[in-house]
C-alpha cells in the first residue's frame, strides 16, 4: 500500500484543477438537528462535517463548575467509517490536541461571563474526512455556536494553507496534505465584517519565515469568503424561521 | 429540575392522549414516523446509509478489510458491529466508553443481521483459516429523537445493500458487491400498560423506556427479539406485538427493495 | 479446532437422553455464603452458578442516590474458568447486555419504593457455563434476593426454549446452544404460584411465528417447575434457620 | 455509621478477649478455623479446587493454552496468576479492574508457587522458542470472612496438583498431570501488639489489616515473606511468625497429600 | 482557597511590573533563564539528556528496539514520541493516564523533530516492509517551573544527538550513532496583551496560558507553530515572534553544537 | 536474548569487587527541585532515584478526606527509559504491589493526627533502574519526608539482602537480583539512632530459616550505614540554607 508521490501541480493548476488561491467548494446548512440547541451540517470539498451546541445547561458533576463563568468543552471525534483505514472509536492522541486548540479558539469569544455555572458543549463529528478537518469543524461549531444563540464576540472563521510542489496553496485536500511540504491551519476571530486576531495557529512542515506570513494572508483572503458563506447560512436558518 | 418538571408535563400529556385512544401526534398506533433512507452518503465506506425516521437520524457506514478467521469457522467472514451514542445526538448522552444502552443497541442490530443470514459470510473467505473479510458496521447516531433502535437496523441493512467488496485495494481480486441474502427488519413497539406504540418518539418514550424490538426475515420468520426496559409484558400483548411487527416489517422491507 | 455439527436429536431424544420439554437436572440451595445478605447456589445441568445480594445498603457515591426509591445494580460476570477457552477478566459486551435486561427483568418486581436513597446490589458470579447461564443466573439471583429479605411483588423464574434440528426443546444445554437453529431464553414473574407476566425475553435465531408462541408455552411449563424447586430451596432455608 | 460503630465495638471486644490472653472464637494463638479442600470442582478448568477455611471460600480454577515463550526462558511454561475480588465476595469489594490488594494477593500466591518451583516449567516446553504451555492460576473469592490469602494459596496448589495439561485438544500429544515438584504453603498471621493470631477472622481484622504472610516449601525453607499493613514489626515477633509459620504448613501440607 | 488568593497576588505583581517594562525577575523580554544541558544521563537509555532551564527540569531518555515499519514507509525508522507529566513535578499534575497537556507537549515537540528530519529515518531501516528501528523518545518532566515545552524539546534533541542505535544487542550488525541531520530548536512565548515574554517562568504563567511555540531548523526555516491557550494573537505580534524566535533558536542550537 | 548465568562470587569476592557485606557507592541530596514541598535525589550503585513529596495539602476529591487524620499517598513509578527493554508508561501490577507496601512501611511513622482532613502525597521515580529500586526509593522518600518538614516518629532506611551462589549477601545489584537464589528487602524504622523495628519486608526466592534470621541482621547493619548518609544529606542541606 506505499503510495507514489503525485506530482501536485500540473500546468499551474492543482490536481483537482483548482486555482491556488481557490477555496474547494463549500456547502454549509444551519439547523439540522432536533436535539441540539444549535447545529450545523459543512461540507468542505469531501469533508462532510456535522457540529452540535448544547447549553448554556447544568454541568455534572458540580465539582466541574466555575462560579463565575460558564465551562466550555469542545469534542472533535470522528466516525470509523470516516478515513479510509477504519478507525478505532474513541479519542486518540490527535483527536485530544485538535479538540484542545479548538476549544480555546472559541474561549476568548464565547462571553463565558454571562453563564456562571453553566457548560456549553461543542460536539463536532468528521462523517468523511478529506484534509482539513480541523478547519472544517471549526467554521461548522461557529454556525452551531449562532444558531444556539449564544452570545460571543464575532464569529470564527478557518482554513489552511499549504505548501506544495514549492508552491503556496490555500484548502490543501488530502493528496495535498499527504505530499505536500507543509501544513498551517489558521482560525480568526471575525468581528464587524473583519479580521481582527488569530484565534488557532498550528503548523506542520517546513516553511522560510516569509512563505508563513504570506501564507497568513492567503489564509485571510479564504477565510473572508467561508465567512460570507457561514453568514448566509445563518441568514437561511432566520429566514426560514420566519416564514415558517 | 426545570428538566425534570418538563418531563412529567410531557408524560402526563402523552398518557392523557393515550386515554383517550391518540398519540400525541396523531398517528396510528401501529404508523412509524416518515421514513427516508440515502444510500452511498459516504464515499470513503465501502457501504453507507443515512436513515431518518421522523427527526431521528443516525448513519452507518460499512468498511471490509482483511483479517484472520475465528478458529471455529475458517471459511467465513466476520460481522463486527458497533455503535457510538456519540453526545451530538442527544443532551444524554456523554463521552466515553460504549455504555450499556450503546453496547444493547449494537447487539440487538448484529443479532438481526447475524441470524437472519443477511449477509452471506461464506463468500468472504479470502484463504481458509487464513484470511477473510472483516465486516465493520459502525452505527453513529446524529439526531436521537426517539427509536434509534429501528433507524439504526434499518440502515445498517441498507448499507449492506450497498456495500462493495474493495478487494482490488488491497491485491486480492475484483471488487464485487458485498453478497446479501435476506433483509431483516426491526421493528419496536413502546408498551404501555395495554397499549403498544409502534415507532415510539422521545416525546413518547418520556412515559418510559418499555420496549419491544421483533426482527424478521423476508418470509415473515423471527430472527431477533429483545425486550428492554423495566416493564413486564403480558402473553397477550407479546403475541400481538409479534403480528403487528411482520405486519409493518413487511412494509418497511420495501423501502429497501427500491433502493 | 473447528467442530463438525452433530445430529442433536436421535430416536425422538436428546444428545443427553432428555425428552424434548425436559429440564436438566437442578440443585438449588440458599443462604451459602456469610458475607452476603442473602446468597444462593445453584446448578442447572453443568452450570454452576453463585449468586449473593448485598442490601439494602448505603449509595456511593451520594450523587447515585435516588431520593424516592432503591437502586438496584445487577452484575453478571463469568469466572475466566468458567469456559473452554479462558476468558479475560472483567465485563465484555456480552456480559454488559445480559447484566442490563436482567436487572430490568427483576426492577419491576422488587419495591423500591420502601428504600429510598439506598441500593440493592445483585451479584452472580457463573462458575461453570453449559448453556443457558443468564437464565440460570436468573434463578439463583431470585432466591438470593429471598434469602436476603427484599421485599418483591413475586419471584422471578426463567429457562430457555431452543429449536434445534426442527424440534422445539426445553432448556438448551451446550451442544444444542451451539448448533442448534434459535434460542430463546425467557423470564417470568410468578405470583402466587401462577405465571403473571414475561419479565425478560430476549430470541436469536429464525423461527416462525408459530414456534416462538409454542415456545413460549414450553417454557411456562417448565418455569413453573423450577418454581418450585425455587420454593423448595427457600423453605429448607427457613427450616433449618428455625432449627437451628 | 451505624456500620462504623459496630466495628468499633467489634474492635473493642477482640482486644478486650486479647487482654486475657484469648481469641474471640476460643482457637488458640496458632490455631486455624476448620480447612476443606474439594477439587475438580470446576469440569471446565483443567485443575480447579474450592477452599474453606471456615467461612471463607474461594476458587481456584487452572486453565492451560499454548502461547509463546517469554525471550529469556524459551524452553520453559509460563505462569500468570490473577484474582479477582469480586464485590459477591464482600460487602467492601467493588466492581471494576484490580485493586492494590487484588494485586498484592495474586503476586503473593504467584510467588509460592513460583519460587518453590512447584511446577516443574522445563517440561512444559512444547517446541523451544516458539511455544509453551501458559498456566493461568485465577484465584476467585466467593466469601471473605477473614484470611483469603492462605485459603487462595491452599486452592492455588491444591488446583495445581490436580491439573491435566490438555495436550490432546491441541493436537499436541497425549494428555499428561501437571509435573509438580513441591507443596508450598503459606500461613498468614495477624500481628497486633506483642501477640500473633494465625489464620485471623474477619472480626478479629476489624483491630487492623496487620499481616504477615509466610510461605515455606516442604522441606521447611522460605520462599515469600510478605508484609502488609501499616503497623510495625519487631525483631522478635519476626522469628517467632518464622517458627509457628513453619510448624503450621507441615500440618497443612498433609491436607495436600491426602487429596 | 488561599493558593488562589497567593494566584491572584502573583499575577497583579507580574502586571504591574509589566506596565513598568519589566519582568518580575528582571530578564528582558527576549531572554531566557540560563541553560544547562546534560548529556548521556541514563547509562540504561541509548541516548538521554538532563535539561533544565531555570528551575525548570526535564529528562528526555530515547530507546532504540527493532519493529515493525509502517504499510506506507516499508524502509524507514519510527519515532514514537511520549510525555509524562508525572504529579512529581508540580502540585497541579495528577496521576493517570496523558492528558490534554501531555498529549499536547509530546506532539509539539514531536513534530519539531519530525517535520525537520532531524533524524535520517531513512538509514533506520533493517529488512525492507518487515523490520525497521523504532525510536522511543519518553520525555520526563521532574521540576516544572515554567516552559517545560522548550527543555523538552531541546532535551529530546540532546538525547537524540548522543544516542547510538544498539545494533549489537539485536544481533543485527555493528552499533552506530543514530543519524541526525538537523537541529530543530522550539522557542516559547508568553503573549499578554501587546508583550511577548519568551521564556516564561511559572510566575509569569499565572498571568494566562497565553503561549506560543515556533520551532525552527538550522537553516532558520518554520518547521512546527503551536498557539495554545485561550487567547487572541495578532498578526503584528505573530510576525514579531517569528523573528525573535528564529533569532533565539540560533542562540540555543549552539549549545546543542557545544554538546 | 537468552542469559547465561554467570558465576556471581568469585574469590570470595562480588562481580563488582564488593565484600559480601558492602554496599554499593551511594549519593545523596535533599532538595533538588523548587516545585515541590520536599525532594531529594539518590543513587544507590547504578539506581537513580528522584523523591518529592507535597503536603499536607488539600484531598481532591473530598469523600477521599479523613477527618482525623492525614490520608497518605505513595507512588513508586519507573521511566519507561530506566531499564533495558522500554517500559510502557504508567503503573503496571510490580508498581502497585510495591506502592502499597511502601505507603504501609510510612503509614504508621508520620504523624498524621497532625494533619486532619489533609493529604500527604510521596512520589518518586526511577529514572535508572539497577536491582533495589523500591530500597532505594523508599531512602529517597524518607528524605524528602524530612526535607518537606513532615512530622515523624523516626526516620525509614531500607536495604536488601540477597542469597547468591550460596553465599548471603548485602545490597546486590542486577546480575545478583536475576541470577540469585533469593531477595529479601527490608526496611526498618530507626530512632535515636536505632532500629525500632521492621517497616517493610518481602521475600521471594529460598532460604533456610537461619538464613533469614542471619540476613536481617546483614541487613540492619547495612541500614545503620545508609542512615549516616542520610543524615548527612539533610543536614548539608539545613547548612546550606542557613549559609544562604
Amino acid at each position: 500500500m506505499s503510495e507514489e508521490r503525485p506530482q501536485l501541480i500540473v500546468d499551474g493548476k492543482r490536481l483537482d484543477g483548482r486555482d491556488f488561491d481557490e477555496l474547494r467548494p463549500i456547502k454549509i446548512e444551519a439547523g439540522v438537528l432536533r436535539r441540539a440547541d444549535g447545529s450545523c451540517y459543512l461540507e468542505m470539498g469531501r469533508n462532510k462535517i456535522i457540529a452540535a451546541v448544547y447549553g448554556p445547561r447544568e454541568v455534572h458533576p458540580r465539582h466541574l463548575q466555575d462560579p463565575s463563568r460558564a465551562v466550555i468543552r469542545y469534542r472533535y471525534n470522528m466516525a470509523p467509517f470516516s478515513v479510509e483505514e477504519r478507525k478505532r472509536p474513541g479519542p486518540d492522541r490527535r483527536s485530544i490536541e485538535i479538540s484542545k486548540v479548538s476549544r480555546e479558539a472559541f474561549e476568548p469569544i464565547i462571553m463565558k461571563e454571562l453563564f456562571p455555572r453553566s457548560g456549553i458543549d461543542v460536539f463536532v463529528e468528521v462523517l468523511q474526512a478529506d484534509a482539513g478537518t480541523r478547519t472544517a469543524c471549526l467554521n461548522a461549531a461557529s454556525v452551531a455556536l449562532v444558531d444556539a444563540g449564544v452570545a460571543m464576540k464575532g464569529i470564527i472563521t478557518a482554513v489552511a494553507v499549504a505548501k506544495v510542489d514549492g508552491q503556496l496553496v490555500l484548502d490543501p485536500m488530502k493528496e495535498e496534505d499527504n505530499f505536500g511540504e507543509a501544513d498551517v491551519p489558521f482560525a480568526f476571530l471575525i468581528r464587524n465584517s473583519r479580521i481582527e486576531s488569530i484565534a488557532l495557529l498550528q503548523m506542520d512542515g517546513r516553511m522560510t519565515v516569509d512563505e508563513v506570513k504570506k501564507g497568513l494572508q492567503m489564509a485571510k483572503r479564504g477565510a473572508m469568503q467561508i465567512y460570507e458563506m457561514q453568514r448566509d447560512a445563518i441568514m437561511r436558518k432566520y429566514h426560514t424561521e420566519e416564514v415558517e | 429540575m426545570g428538566e425534570d418538571i418538563l418531563m412529567d408535563i410531557k408524560r402526563d400529556y402523552v398518557l392523557s392522549r393515550l386515554g383517550d385512544g391518540e398519540r400525541i401526534d396523531g398517528r396510528k398506533f401501529d404508523e412509524f414516523r416518515p421514513i427516508e433512507i440515502q444510500t452511498n452518503v459516504i464515499s470513503k465506506a465501502e457501504g453507507s446509509a443515512l436513515v431518518k425516521i421522523g427527526d431521528t437520524q443516525v448513519v452507518v457506514g460499512v468498511k471490509l478489510q482483511p483479517g484472520e478467521p475465528f478458529p471455529d469457522a475458517p471459511d467465513k467472514g466476520i460481522i463486527i458491529t458497533n455503535a457510538e451514542l456519540v453526545p451530538l445526538a442527544s443532551p444524554t448522552f456523554e463521552p466515553g466508553p460504549p455504555d450499556e444502552n450503546s453496547v444493547e443497541l449494537a447487539r440487538v442490530v448484529d443479532r438481526g443481521i447475524r441470524e437472519s443470514e443477511a449477509v452471506d459470510l461464506s463468500k468472504l473467505c479470502i484463504a481458509e483459516g487464513e484470511k477473510v473479510w472483516l465486516i465493520f458496521i459502525d452505527i453513529h447516531a446524529l439526531d436521537d429523537d426517539g427509536n434509534l433502535r429501528d433507524a439504526s437496523a434499518l440502515a445498517a441493512i441498507a448499507a449492506i445493500l450497498t456495500a462493495t467488496v474493495p478487494a482490488e485495494r488491497f491485491d486480492i481480486g475484483n471488487d464485487f458487491p458485498l453478497p446479501v441474502r435476506d433483509l431483516p427488519v426491526s421493528v419496536t413497539s413502546l408498551v404501555i400498560d395495554d397499549k403498544a406504540l409502534i415507532d415510539p418518539s422521545r416525546d413518547e418514550i418520556s412515559v418510559g423506556e418499555y420496549f419491544m424490538t421483533i426482527t424478521t426475515d423476508q418470509e415473515d420468520n423471527i430472527v431477533a427479539m429483545q425486550k428492554s426496559g423495566a416493564y413486564q409484558l403480558s402473553e397477550e400483548k407479546f403475541y400481538e406485538l409479534i403480528d403487528v411487527s411482520v405486519a409493518k416489517a413487511r412494509e418497511l422491507r420495501q423501502l429497501l427493495r427500491d433502493i
